[in-house]
């Protein structure tokens, strides 16, 4: 019989093809999906998150784990009620205008996707009408932007300034990362959230949702 | 052409300012040919990307202030590099006018107090990895500004080239080795189409194409890496992939690049070992740029020294890039005192032993391990198998060295893993190729195997 | 106690890492015993100085990222020096804060990590000499301050102190050499009156007295020099000055400081030759806060090797404390590795090489040059007679170098000129006294001869 | 007979009895004081810059040249008309509060007596009411602030929003200078004049007033 134990392991080791057979025997055997969620995949990756911090599961460990729960999570959201898919936190992310680095952005999808958030990758070199529409399009209660150089920081404010202009900066919460970033500068351009890691940026912004 | 066989086959003449075929360059330099120069890597800070005016200032204030403090330091060669973001890549002018600005400053103390010194333009990778990359305007832009930059002074042009980095980074994120082999396959594609260009570019002028670097691949993935600490990502496949970016880089030089070869690349030192091209390296000193574990081995046998980059900051001694440059530069003359008293591989050794056993990372970049590692290389019969054999090369030496290398448990799992994975990959290309196309353009967004004839 | 000879008479035993009397302190530290040390200095960045709050808050994260650092480099042993500003040890609840702070997290890192350090706390000259400056407000809080360093939790206090300073710096802008040796005799009176205080005060606790050094004097002179090009003053003047205020910074020794000596003072080869003390040098990875043309040569003695000071900027490697312990970190393991190999003498030869015959002021610090004053100091019967002794011998070591010093027109006429006012010096330190006092009470505003019992 | 190029070779060679003793015998010689001013000591001063700006001059050459400059003036002020002292420029200098660096603030007040100015030195950690205090005493034209701290350097602000406080603002010119301060930070501040030596804020202040 499937269990929450069984799922925990499959995630943890980053088993996909394990993880979504557990949630099928769980499914099965009438398991509610919401639960499953909130009970199973949650705080797997939280656990997942602690090793990773704790220096015991490197970036790949992770990353697999994450790609585990969100193979879990892909079986489960189908079968959600309108309104719990209603409640599931959704995050938009972009590497800003003029820089091609993915890295930094591409982990904080996997760690959000994995968090149970609904993610939508804009990917690198974004604009920031582009960041707008997108927000708007997509209900966005959070939006990440990652730049990795001094040349491109500066783009985070005028991505800021654009949902001001555009009316929408009230309601959607803006992380921002990046090597050259800092908690100044953050605050500097009227950003929520700052993050040295995606997982610090997750937890601030647990905090506040 | 097609390199079979090491130019430095014993480590023990693979030495800091000795390179099999010195260049001369610039003003009056000489790169390679038992000295060792400085070169320093700059970024403006500016407030106003946007305006134009600014960053030129910027950049004449760093020329200004970097020239000055070499003669004021009886440093009498210097090679500057300005590695463009992309917005002054993408406006010609403005590449040409920072250019020009530079060369005519390093005239004048050329001239006024006898300062040789060469400039290398680093054009930006422009293209979009998901767009066609050969027939965009991004590409064309690109080649102009490689166009541009010879007209406009630059004695050295080099790129960091980004092909088959959206599959490297995709894997590189899950520790999947194979990801990262097949990665190669495609930067060997684009590495042979782009340095066929840009040889053919410097042709029309007296620029030198000095080399391109596994920037996007190997340095990615040891800034990922991290200390001894906070590793985030197995330091033993940082050490491996290390190796495994030598054939790519080698491309430049079969395609006919004739160094120096680009700092950055940490892989220089296979370069130097195989073709005998002066190389650039960065060690200690690039810790402006990212931190590292490999801070001395990269002296062992470079021709320029370098700091990477290092953006415009205000120090109490000065500007960063004269503060930067003055610390090169003491290095240097370490260096090359120990040339002139034939104790440069008293020295070399001695720097060698400080840092090979650090960390897998430092180890495949010794001297001797360098030598083995080239020699995998050049003895490989494809492109495929060369990087293959580089990579068993790499875990060979580290395995060799496991009780010198301290390695945690978790490494020596991860050591193992791919001493495994890398055996069970098939022998023939073909085979691997079939195998991975599919699959990456399925996992990875960016990936489009028609870019690379696939 | 008087010093009467050398400890090292022989500049082959006058090492870096090797000091007659190594010193234990802090956390597991020992220094001078064989192993250099990184010593990182470092000046918050903050908006706004009199927010204590932003102050200790930039503390914090320097020392944080610093010790961090250094466990991610595998470097095991450090050096923090705290150097206050006037406004944080006016108030002594922020001295104290400070150094509790930095204090804890050194102590986790070591339970942690096993990073063994010390911290050093170098307490500001809060006196203004045209004061009384023994009975003032200003001299109780200096002394306070010490008080506080020690019960803090500082490992080793230190001072760079600034009597006499007031006739060094109208006369060394003035080129009036009579001027600079006056000064030293006004020094002399406070380093004893002042270091008697210190020593009496680390009593109390476990604090090292580490040392005092000439900084407002001989380093303002080499500020002032600048580079070859834009020189501002005599170099070879700069010079004989170095030499010269070595038996000054020698009285810390004689009332009892035990090292290590304080960085910033180039003079501190002299105090290790004569007294066998560990010293913290400074030489290239300075840059950071002022050039010079000596880079190399301070490594050739160090037991601590230090970055002088540098302020908490962000570059891309993080923020420049932890990035300048990372590239002293890289000298101390190539010093380190040589006396492993026992070819620590090479490779301090090919360093003393590589700068000796740069400049006057690199000259004078070479290891034979080093031992030469070094005895001129400790022969000499008398204070006075020492300056004078040490400052003639640096002449007749740049004049038996001309050669190779390759010295412009302007300084070989500084050089006479020199030579010839110190041979006009009278052997008499009272006939000297007589002719000095009054008329350097007339010249100098801020020169008080009461202050020093004159 | 005394003349002018006697004087010159005086200030040049930083002979200070020599300077006072030509200016002596112009006087004597019934030579206009205005004119031994303007023809005599301040070309000379201004070839010592030059010999200076050329590398030529060291600073201690300068430095006697001033001395000697500065001998000559002291002789001939007492007989320049209440209406030609009215016209000679009145600076201020000092190092500001919290610094004890006097070294760059000597300099410039070498520099500006040599060339003529009438000076006023209030030393080093002087505080922003005691700059005010010396700029409406002394009538000053000019005030030349010394920092060479960043922690002491922001007090260079505190001095100007001062005199502006004090509604004299309007009245002087403010030259900073300093290891720390840019260009761009006098800007910041409102400074009219940034001197990397002080001789370019002599020769910046020349062209304004
Ligand atoms: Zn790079
Ligand atoms: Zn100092
Ligand atoms: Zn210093």
């Amino acid at each position: 019989m499937s269990n929450f134990g069984e799922l925990k392991e499959a995630i943890m080791n980053g088993d996909e093809d394990l993880a979504e057979e557990v949630v099928d025997g769980l499914l099965k055997d009438g398991e509610d999906p919401e639960k499953i969620i909130s009970d199973g995949v949650v705080p797997s990756m939280r656990a997942v998150g602690k090793k990773f911090d704790s220096g015991e599961y490197f970036i790949p460990d992770m990353l697999v784990s994450a790609d585990a729960s969100q193979a879990a999570l892909e079986k489960i959201e189908p079968l959600l009620s309108g309104e719990s898919l209603e409640k599931s936190k959704r995050a938009v992310f972009a590497t800003v205008q003029g820089d091609q680095h993915d890295i930094g952005k591409n982990l904080a999808v996997m760690i959000f996707k994995g968090a149970g958030y609904r993610v939508k990758d804009l990917g690198t070199d974004v604009s920031p009408e582009e960041v707008v529409e997108a927000v708007k399009e997509f209900d966005a209660d959070v939006v990440g932007l990652s730049a990795l150089l001094t040349t491109t920081m500066e783009v985070q404010r005028d991505v800021i300034e654009a949902l001001e202009a555009d009316g929408v900066r009230g309601e959607v919460l803006v992380a921002v990362g990046g090597a050259p970033v800092t908690q100044e500068y953050a605050e500097d351009i009227g950003a929520d959230v700052y993050g040295a890691s995606p997982f610090e940026a997750l937890n601030k912004l647990e905090n506040i949702l | 052409m097609k390199y079979d066989k090491l130019e430095f086959s014993s480590a023990d003449d693979l030495l800091f300012g000795k390179s099999g075929e010195p260049v001369k360059c610039g003003l009056d330099l000489e790169i390679g040919n038992g000295r060792v120069v400085p070169e320093i890597n700059y970024m403006p800070k500016v407030d106003d990307w946007s305006n134009f005016d600014e960053v030129l200032e910027s950049y004449r204030g760093i020329t200004e202030s970097v020239l000055r403090r070499a003669v004021n330091l009886g440093i009498y060669s210097v090679v500057l590099e300005t590695e463009f973001v992309e917005s002054l890549n993408m406006n010609l002018e403005h590449t040409r006018e920072i250019l020009e600005m530079q060369k005519s400053r390093m005239e004048e103390y050329h001239d006024e107090y006898g300062l040789k010194s060469a400039l290398r333009s680093t054009v930006a990778d422009l293209r979009k990895m998901d767009e066609s990359i050969y027939q965009s305007e991004r590409w064309n832009k690109m080649m102009e500004a490689f166009e541009v930059s010879v007209e406009g002074g630059a004695d050295i042009v080099s790129i960091e080239s980004r092909g088959g980095q959206e599959v490297f980074s995709h894997s590189m994120m899950r520790g999947d080795l194979e990801g990262m082999i097949f990665s190669q396959l495609l930067a060997e594609v684009d590495m042979r189409r782009l340095w066929e260009e840009i040889v053919n570019i410097t042709r029309k002028g007296k620029s030198l194409p000095g080399g391109d670097t596994a920037c996007a691949f190997a340095n990615s993935f040891m800034k990922l890496a991290d200390g001894l600490v906070d590793r985030k990502v197995s330091h033993v496949v940082a050490a491996v992939i290390r190796a495994a970016t030598a054939p790519r880089s080698l491309i430049a030089f079969e395609e006919g690049a004739t160094g120096p070869d680009k700092d950055c690349g940490y892989e220089g030192i296979y370069m130097k070992a195989i073709t005998g091209k002066p190389i650039s390296m960065e060690g200690k000193t690039s810790a402006c740029a990212h931190s590292s574990l490999i801070g001395n081995i990269p002296a062992t046998a470079c021709d320029l020294w370098s700091n990477e980059s290092v953006e415009n900051l205000k120090l109490f001694g000065g500007n960063t890039p004269e503060v930067f440059l003055e610390m090169l530069s003491y290095d240097c003359r370490t260096m090359n005192e120990s040339l002139d008293l034939s104790k440069e591989k008293e020295y070399r050794d001695i720097l060698t032993a400080s840092n090979k056993f650090l960390d897998p990372q430092a180890l495949v970049l010794a001297p001797e391990p360098a030598v083995r590692i080239s020699k995998a290389v050049v003895n490989a019969e494809s492109f495929y198998r060369s990087v293959v054999a580089a990579a068993r090369e790499a875990v060979k030496i580290i395995k060799e060295n496991g009780e010198n290398l301290s390695l945690p448990q978790k490494e020596r799992g991860y050591l193992e893993k791919t001493e495994e994975e890398l055996e069970a990959l098939p022998e023939k290309k073909s085979k691997f190729l079939d195998e991975n196309i599919s699959k990456y353009d399925d996992r990875v967004k960016e990936f489009e195997p028609e870019n690379y004839g696939l």
